[in-house]
């Protein structure tokens, strides 16, 4: 396999990419926040200096100190510690929720752009009424339902923003379908499949995947948001989020607190925008010359 | 002008009528300024003195009482005066079939009231009423309402716009949800200081902190963690007072792997409420031993149950006897709110099991899935608030047997407790009543069917330029307020 | 028999935008693309389609090949009625019949480096044997066509538009057909380029014996080219006839006005003097009554406005839609 | 122009009858005895029975539903179960302070966007333009409830400057002044994504041939860039500004917590908590009701930019 | 200064790509007459539009000029600050119809807008638009758009290629430049469209006396219309001449390889075609650019660079060939 044609087109186009985006400061920046935060997730039993669940009244609400770095918080747990291992529901829940998404999105998507009709009409109309409620609130709603989990957290913020994904496929799959190119295609004789497979996916995908990175920093704007008015992951599991509504009440007696996670936040967001950012310009052959 | 007040409350009020309060902690400061009763607590005690009754008389057996009312008292915004119909009035309507008043188990033995006269009514009940005197009357089932105005207005309009006899007379409720009094100039007895108060909801006690430090409320509450700090500043001051309500551990008796008696003290003494106190109460809060306070009637002291004491050994063994001896393959569902306190205990309680190996998981639900949970029984342990009154009668009610299913935390079942609550209920004998509470509560002890872990604290805060008084349970009393430049 | 036979082709436009846009605007908008067009291609000719902007050519090049669905007519190929061919048949004719289409870049995926592009018809229809002698094949296409291996890794915006076409001139020969539309295969190329091309399409054509319809609006290919000609204008073929007829005796106005823009450099030319044909083009949502060509030409009289004219012949082979010579 | 208004109108009200079942059928999904959780342990069985009729738990659920769609279609939202007063009173009162502090909130973004967006795309390519870069993509990157956070511990509790909750005594310097914290935080994440925006959309415009062709007939550089290219590249901006507003009218949760402010989000978030379902629904859907507007009207000025669509 | 307009000389540009600077121009000479119309030939990419967008400084940022000066009347412009440049010669003196009309006016603008703007702008602001409207609509007239108070109103997508173009020359005769710079205005139209154009424009510089340069590269096409042509190949001129003598005794190779392949339509035969391809910016062969592709190409084409020498009366050619 990895000495097919095939496999040689897919390292030299990779390897292009690559290069354009080791140009690129922002593809640097994100790429190393992504980096930092995957390593976080993945070792975090490794690198966490401490056990984040382990309690010690009589050393709450500490500064930074040698033994706990960024200090300790209102159950004498190390911040560090939790911090790193909040981790791991960030990236569970950014890059779940947007699996989700994507693949709902880009099933009806090209459901609607291919078959038409009635079932396009049914589908736009499903995205409609999921868009017509402000997020939050149907995130909310959703929650209560369902009740709060980190399954359930992913799930929901996946089919809240699938409308996204849904509505761009299903445009451009529209587009794409009057391209030139396309038709070159089936006067080759190609079928459905292939055009849909060959042609028309890889060019939507581009966008799709840049979305996707700018959404997955939403979803963990989302989840924290959530887990700050209460909603979000079940203790011990603790998020960003869950540590900001936590520090929150200390902004006075430890105001230092509430920054690591609002910084973590911040720090994941701007990773994932930022590389999506440099991914966007650097997969679309047009506009990666000037870089 | 410098005549007004704002007071915050830490939600919104839900409905101003007293038969029908919902939320004490919001609803009844509001309430408490609006209405009399015709008793009321002394100030910053929870003695019993008259208010709009001049004086009272109790038959021997207990079933009738004779208020002779003050006169001359006027209801606020032209109500006309107050007299012994608005008495019968205020508590029939909490009675009647059709009221579906909460209140109706705070009157459970009222038969009627008879008015004798224009000042005199006599309440008759079918059997003697242990709690009337102690939280019936002096709280808010007894507080007198207009009954022209509630015949007028109608029962859901009178909610939103209260008419009493009280010190303030109700102005507005707005968007914001923030209630505006306005001193009543004609109170029967000494006027407010302030000419008005505004009451404003703030659920958050970071938001009234920093509120209160920004200048925009007088009086609220202070969190645990800056108790310290911003009651040493010079612009505030704040006190702590003991809260009425008992928040406690409550283990689920019914079903396995806790209905083994063994393991619910192995757990008593690997939980430990000292380190709640400190983590999620910053160290302020006292420990319970009660489900009262202590100088309440019937107070029982529990036992500590200290680890250091017994030592880890004993500990170990009761598991062992349990059937778990190195506590391995326990697992244990502890559900709670989803709020920051509560999920912070959450993990403290996970932690302690943690070191005698029991895996605890922690579910914070929201209110409803919660209350669900609670009453299925789906859970082995939980830790709750309740809020409590002065009557022990009412405190102790929720652990009956008929509780099972609905409030009953424990699904604990015992007959003896059944019966030695109802016998406290029909006896005006404080001290039958102390007995047979020490007693149940020794019943409940016995079972371990939980830890109390603490009363809790109220810390209301003030800038200096206010002087105000609480009830023992830390609850403003508004119209006492005065202002400490004069 | 001829290779390609098209009758009474007609593909109308229907600009549909749903119920509520049909009902405010009393009925879709229709844009007579084609209307009516007829005409045979017998094996080893080329039949050139001239015409202005928007008169329909692309769109009989894309129903010839069953790109579009034709709203009337038929279209034979050896015989048969392409829009009869089931599954098999379909993708025999795919492999036989080729387009060349007219923008040259955008008819190249733009995510697909050229080998890829060239390698897709082999793929389509499973001619390929390893990967390793597919690379061979690709670049003796792009032998053929005249660019190097290089070309085989590029994508298709780092190619000149004469690149591109090329590119898209060997995927069309990638599998050996029979019968090529080239849709404007020149257009936007440079002169020497477009030389090229020329060469390079008559060479193929005269090696594999290859039968073309050549749409093209410049006249001196068509002349090198094609072998006959048929005139386009909105919608309908308004002359046809071989090749030199056209150039030396055409006879509707527009073939006329259409021929006379043409010149060479040596031609004794002054703008200054010469004005082509007034007007603008005609809309085809709008065409002009009777023959749509009549706001435009300096001959019309009365009938022109009223009776469209029928395409007939003017002398054996040379048919023409003009009220002059009927 | 006409045609297509009518036609988006047309497909919004199947969206809300759609809204509408499901916004109904929560009290059917959502867990818990609403009668518990609403009533708490002082209920009584017939408060209980009294409650469920108000929310229509005692009739099947398509009976139910029809009196509900009737009642909405009569413009009665039902009645809160808290407040004691009907669900669209309730909503009415807040509405004004939510819409308030969207319209400054997303003014500010707009703005603020617009005008870094502008300068970055005209200082493209040098070392101020990337600190823009830069900065939008932070701004970008805070979520509103940091923003919120931060501006309280910096401004309120540091420095005192500016109030940190509440919507002040009624005057009209003090609502200004209540109004600041929260409308920067809301504006935060805006400012960044509409500023990213507004570069990208307006460096694609310059690009374009007709801008050649405005130089080089000696149009000056501002007016080209203000006046033409802007105009054109301003297009998905307002469906992004129009997406906000909709978004945040009912959406402004968080802000609207922190600061301790009435609004439309916090109303339906605090409903949802206490389960005063008819409360939840009539704010949903007059939040799903105001995203539907919004989105409309950003549409339609949409339209207003495009003459294509415009002539239509 | 007499009768030069324009004058070029030793012009380099460059483009900066992929961090390197390319050089696309070089050793350009060239100047204008007034009232003379100069055709500027050759293939795609020789650098035809770039020569047109230096003199106008309508180059992208990632461009510069590397060497050389332009003279406009006299006057150095090149050292002009962008501003004076903007208010004196942009629109006032020059002004350039773009090579796409498809995209050339801005989509959002009425068309109206778009004229009075560059009208309003010519004027220095002095005149309302309405007293311009009048003079708008008179040329529009001129250049054959019917109804033209009616389309003033319109919007670019309601104009057919051929309007757009006739309106871009409307705006340009309307700010009465005395150069004015036409980039391929009739590539991307029709055969009869294209001649309509051609027309017009003639007449048209008739009535204003003004100086052309036009640029295409079809030698066909400017035959008729220009007096001058001078041929670009890979970033230089390679041959200057009057138009008839330039056909008649064309000098350059690149030229008579150009000449030759035109397909004409009075000849049949095979035609012919130029081997090998333009040389990228950047990677041009040492000595004539044109030496890989010549047939008469000898050693010194290989080492050096031929320059523009005149070797008829105002006729110029870089080409070896013409010392031997
Ligand atoms: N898919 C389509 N939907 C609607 N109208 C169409 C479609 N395709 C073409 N048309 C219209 O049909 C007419 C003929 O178009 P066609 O592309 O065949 O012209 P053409 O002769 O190839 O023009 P050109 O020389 O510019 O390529 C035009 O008016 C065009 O607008
Ligand atoms: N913005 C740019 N950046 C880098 N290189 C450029 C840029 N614009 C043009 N070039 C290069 O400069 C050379 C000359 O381009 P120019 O557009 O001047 O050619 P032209 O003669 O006008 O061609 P055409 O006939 O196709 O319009 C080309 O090789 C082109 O690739
Ligand atoms: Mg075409
Ligand atoms: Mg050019």
């Amino acid at each position: 396999m990895f000495k097919s044609q095939k496999f040689f087109r897919f390292k030299k186009k990779s390897i292009r990419v690559i290069k354009i985006m080791k140009k690129d400061y922002k593809a640097y920046l994100g790429g190393s926040i992504i980096l930092l935060i995957l390593i976080s997730a993945i070792f975090a039993p490794l690198i966490a200096p401490a056990d984040p669940y382990k309690t010690k009244v009589t050393k709450r609400l500490e500064g930074p100190s040698l033994q706990n770095l960024l200090g300790t918080d209102s159950l004498g747990r190390d911040i560090l510690s939790r911090l790193i291992y909040a981790a791991r529901p960030a990236v569970l829940v950014s890059f779940g929720g947007i699996i989700i998404s994507v693949i709902i999105g880009i099933i009806l998507g090209l459901l609607a752009a291919y078959v038409g009709g009635i079932i396009e009409s049914i589908i736009l109309f499903i995205f409609d009424v999921i868009r017509a409620f402000p997020p939050i609130i149907l995130i909310l709603v959703l929650l209560s339902i369902i009740g709060p989990s980190l399954l359930s957290v992913i799930v929901i913020l996946g089919v809240t923003i699938m409308p996204r994904y849904g509505r761009v496929v299903r445009a451009e799959t529209l587009s794409e379908k009057e391209e030139d190119f396309v038709e070159a295609a089936r006067s080759l004789g190609a079928d459905n499949s292939r055009i849909i497979f060959k042609h028309i996916l890889p060019n939507i995908f581009a966008s799709v995947l840049v979305l996707s990175g700018m959404d997955m920093a939403s979803m963990i704007m989302w989840e924290a948001g959530l887990s700050f008015l209460g909603l979000g992951l079940q203790p011990p599991l603790s998020s960003w989020g869950v540590m900001l509504q936590e520090s929150y009440q200390y902004i006075q007696t430890a105001p230092l607190m509430i920054l690591w996670p609002a910084l973590a936040i911040m720090m994941t967001m701007l990773g994932f925008s930022t590389f999506a950012e440099s991914l966007r310009v650097a997969l679309n052959p047009k506009l990666n010359q000037e870089v | 002008q410098n005549d007004s007040l704002n007071i915050a409350i830490p939600g919104r009020a839900q409905t101003l009528d007293p038969a029908y309060l919902q939320r004490v902690l919001s609803d009844w400061p509001v309430m408490n300024s609006i209405f009399n009763g015709l008793v009321k607590y002394k100030p910053g005690t929870f003695e019993v003195v008259p208010d709009l009754a001049k004086e009272w008389e109790i038959s021997e057996d207990n079933t009738e009482i004779i208020f002779q009312l003050k006169e001359g008292i006027e209801f606020h915004k032209g109500y006309g005066e107050f007299t012994a119909q608005d008495v019968k009035f205020s508590f029939e309507r909490i009675i009647a079939e059709d009221a579906n008043s909460p209140e109706a188990q705070s009157f459970i033995n009222l038969e009627r009231v008879e008015v004798v006269d224009q000042y005199t009514a006599k309440l008759i009940l079918s059997q003697p009423m242990g709690r009337l005197f102690t939280s019936t009357l002096p709280f808010n089932a007894g507080l007198i309402v207009s009954k022209k105005a509630v015949e007028e207005m109608g029962r859901d309009e009178f909610a939103s716009n209260p008419i009493g006899t009280g010190p303030y007379v109700f102005e507005e409720w707005d968007v914001n949800n923030n209630i505006t009094l306005q001193r009543n100039d004609s109170y029967f007895e000494a006027g407010a200081e302030y000419g008005e108060i505004v009451f404003m909801p703030m659920s958050d006690p970071t938001s009234q902190e920093l509120a209160l430090q920004s200048g925009e409320i007088d009086i609220g509450q202070l969190t645990l963690d800056n108790f310290d700090q911003i009651s040493q500043m010079e612009e505030f001051e704040a006190e702590i007072y003991p809260d009425l309500a008992i928040q406690y551990v409550a283990f689920n008796t019914s079903q396995e792997p806790l209905n083994n008696k063994k393991l619910r003290e192995a757990l008593r003494y690997i939980i430990n409420p000292e380190e709640i106190l400190i983590g999620a109460f910053a160290g302020k809060a006292e420990r319970a031993y009660s489900i009262l306070l202590e100088d309440m009637t019937g107070y029982w002291q529990a036992p500590a149950f200290k680890l250091e004491e017994v030592g880890e050994d004993y500990v170990w063994n009761l598991l062992a006897e349990a059937g778990y001896p190195k506590g391995e393959g326990l697992e244990l569902e502890y559900v709670t709110d989803a709020n920051e306190e509560r999920r912070l205990i959450g993990a403290l309680i996970q932690d302690q099991l943690s070191r005698f190996n029991i895996d605890l998981n922690v579910e914070a639900l929201e209110v409803g899935p919660k209350i669900d949970r609670w009453q299925e029984g789906s859970y082995d342990i939980t830790y709750a608030r309740f809020t409590n009154t002065v009557d022990p009668g009412y405190n102790f009610q929720w652990n009956l047997t008929e509780q099972i299913g609905k409030w009953n935390l424990f699904h604990w079942s015992n007959e003896e407790y059944d019966k030695l609550w109802q016998e406290a209920e029909t006896t005006l004998d404080s001290n039958l009543r102390a007995e047979n509470y020490k007693k149940m509560q020794q019943l409940m002890n016995d079972d371990s069917i939980g830890i109390w872990v603490t009363h809790g604290v109220k810390t209301p805060a003030w800038t200096t330029e206010v002087d105000p008084v609480f009830s023992p349970d830390g609850v403003i009393l508004p119209w006492l307020i005065t202002s400490s430049e004069k | 028999m001829a290779l390609v036979e098209v009758k009474n082709l007609k593909k109308h436009f229907i600009n549909n935008d749903g119920l509520l846009y049909k009902l405010a605007q009393k009925g879709p908008i229709k844009v007579k693309a084609v209307d009516d067009v007829s005409f045979k291609i017998e094996k080893e000719d080329t039949l050139a389609v001239v015409g202005e902007s928007g008169c329909g050519k692309t769109t009989v090049a894309r129903s010839v090949l069953r790109l579009i669905e034709p709203t009337a007519g038929e279209i034979l190929y050896k015989g048969k009625s392409i829009n009869d061919f089931n599954k098999e048949e379909l993708k025999a004719f795919r492999k036989d019949a080729q387009m060349i289409l007219q923008d040259p870049r955008s008819s190249l995926n733009p995510r697909f480096i050229v080998e890829e592009i060239v390698s897709e018809p082999l793929y389509i229809h499973d001619q390929i044997e390893d990967d390793f002698n597919l690379l061979d094949r690709v670049w003796e296409l792009l032998d053929m066509v005249g660019l190097s291996k290089r070309y085989s890794e590029l994508f298709p915006h780092e190619l000149s538009g004469g690149q591109a076409r090329r590119v898209g001139i060997a995927r069309a020969l990638a599998l050996q057909p029979e019968f090529i539309v080239c849709d404007e295969p020149t257009s936007g190329l440079d002169i020497s380029i477009m030389s090229a091309v020329l060469n390079l399409m008559k060479k193929l054509q005269q090696e594999y014996q290859l039968t073309y319809l050549w749409i093209s609006h410049n006249l001196h290919e068509v002349r090198y080219i094609s072998n006959k000609v048929a005139v386009m204008y909105l919608g309908k073929i308004v002359e046809i006839t071989d090749t030199t007829t056209i150039f030396n005796n055409s006879v509707h106005p527009y073939t006329e006005a259409l021929f006379s823009s043409l010149r060479g450099v040596n031609d004794d030319w002054n703008y200054k003097e010469r004005e082509i044909i007034k007007g603008e083009v005609p809309s085809p949502i709008n065409p002009p009554s009777g023959c749509s060509f009549h706001p435009r030409c300096k001959y019309s009289f009365d009938k022109c406005k009223k009776i469209e004219p029928e395409l007939e012949a003017v002398e054996a082979g040379h048919l023409a839609a003009c009220h002059l010579y009927n | 122009m006409f045609i297509y208004i009518t036609k988006r109108l047309l497909w919004v009200i199947p969206t809300i009858l759609t809204v509408l079942l499901l916004l109904f059928s929560l009290s059917y999904l959502l867990p818990g005895d609403p009668a518990d959780i609403i009533l708490g342990p002082r209920a009584t069985p017939e408060m209980a029975a009294e409650l469920e009729s108000r929310l229509g738990l005692d009739k099947p659920w398509y009976q139910s539903y029809l009196i509900y769609l009737q009642n909405i279609i009569k413009g009665d939202l039902g009645t809160s179960i808290f407040r004691d007063r009907s669900v669209l009173t309730v909503i009415l009162d807040v509405l004004p302070y939510t819409v308030i502090l969207t319209l400054s909130g997303m003014g500010l973004a707009v703005f603020n966007g617009i005008s870094i967006g502008l300068l970055a795309a005209n200082y493209n390519n040098s070392y101020f333009e990337k600190f823009l870069t830069i900065l939008s993509f932070i701004t970008a990157s805070t979520p509103t409830y940091i923003a919120g956070v931060l501006l309280i511990v910096i401004f309120s509790v540091n420095f005192n400057l500016i109030p940190s909750i509440g919507i002040g005594d009624g005057g009209i310097l003090s609502s200004l002044r209540h109004l600041i914290g929260p409308a920067l935080a809301l504006s935060v994440g805006w400012t960044g994504y509409i500023a990213r925006l507004t570069r990208s959309s307006m460096l694609e415009t310059l690009d374009q041939e007709f801008i050649q062709t405005e130089k080089s007939f000696g149009i000056p550089r501002y007016y080209i860039l203000y006046k033409y290219a802007l105009k054109k590249a301003i297009k998905p901006i307002i469906a992004v500004i129009g997406l906000g507003i909709g978004r945040l009218l009912g959406g402004a949760v968080f802000v609207e917590v922190i600061f301790n402010r009435p609004g439309l989000g916090r109303l339906i978030v605090d409903s949802v908590n206490e389960r005063d379902l008819p409360l939840v629904r009539g704010g949903v859907l007059v939040a799903a009701l105001l995203f539907v507007i919004a989105n409309l009207i950003a549409d339609i000025s949409y339209a207003f930019f495009d003459p294509r669509i415009k002539q239509k | 200064m007499p009768d030069k307009i324009l004058k070029i000389n030793d012009l380099a540009v460059e483009y900066k790509n992929k961090g390197k600077y390319l050089r696309v121009l070089e050793d350009i000479n060239l100047e204008l007459e007034n009232g003379e119309i100069l055709a500027l030939v050759g293939e795609s990419g020789s650098g035809k539009s770039t020569l047109g967008k230096t003199i106008l400084r309508l180059l992208p940022d990632s461009a510069r000029i590397a060497e050389g000066s332009i003279f406009f009347k006299g006057e150095d412009i090149c050292n002009f600050s962008e501003k004076k440049f903007n208010d004196q010669i942009r629109g006032q003196e020059m002004a350039m119809v773009i090579q796409n009309p498809q995209n050339a006016l801005n989509p959002v603008f009425k068309v109206g807008t778009q004229i009075l703007d560059v009208l309003y702008f010519k004027s220095k602001k002095q005149k309302s638009r309405k007293e311009l409207k009048k003079e708008a609509v008179k040329i529009l007239k001129k250049v054959g758009i019917s109804d033209p108070e009616y389309r003033f109103d319109e919007y670019p997508h309601q104009f057919s290629g051929g309007m757009k173009q006739r309106v871009m020359l409307a705006m340009a005769f309307i700010s009465n430049p005395s150069l004015l710079i036409a980039d391929e205005p009739t590539t991307a139209l029709d055969l009869t469209v294209e001649a309509q154009i051609l027309n017009l424009l003639s007449n048209l510089v008739d009535e204003y006396k003004i100086s052309i340069l036009y640029i295409s590269h079809d030698l066909g096409v400017v035959a008729g219309l220009s007096d001058r042509i001078a041929v670009m190949y890979a970033g230089k001129i390679v041959e200057v001449a009057q138009t008839r003598e330039l056909f008649d005794h064309t000098n350059h190779p690149y030229t008579e390889a150009l000449l030759n392949c035109l397909p004409d339509y009075q000849k049949t035969k095979k035609l012919q075609t130029i081997p090998g391809q333009v040389p990228d910016p950047g990677n041009y062969p040492a000595g004539c650019n044109f030496h890989p592709r010549c047939s008469h190409s000898f050693d010194r084409c290989r080492q050096e660079e031929p320059r523009l020498e005149e070797i008829a009366s105002n006729h110029y050619s870089a080409c070896f060939l013409n010392g031997l």
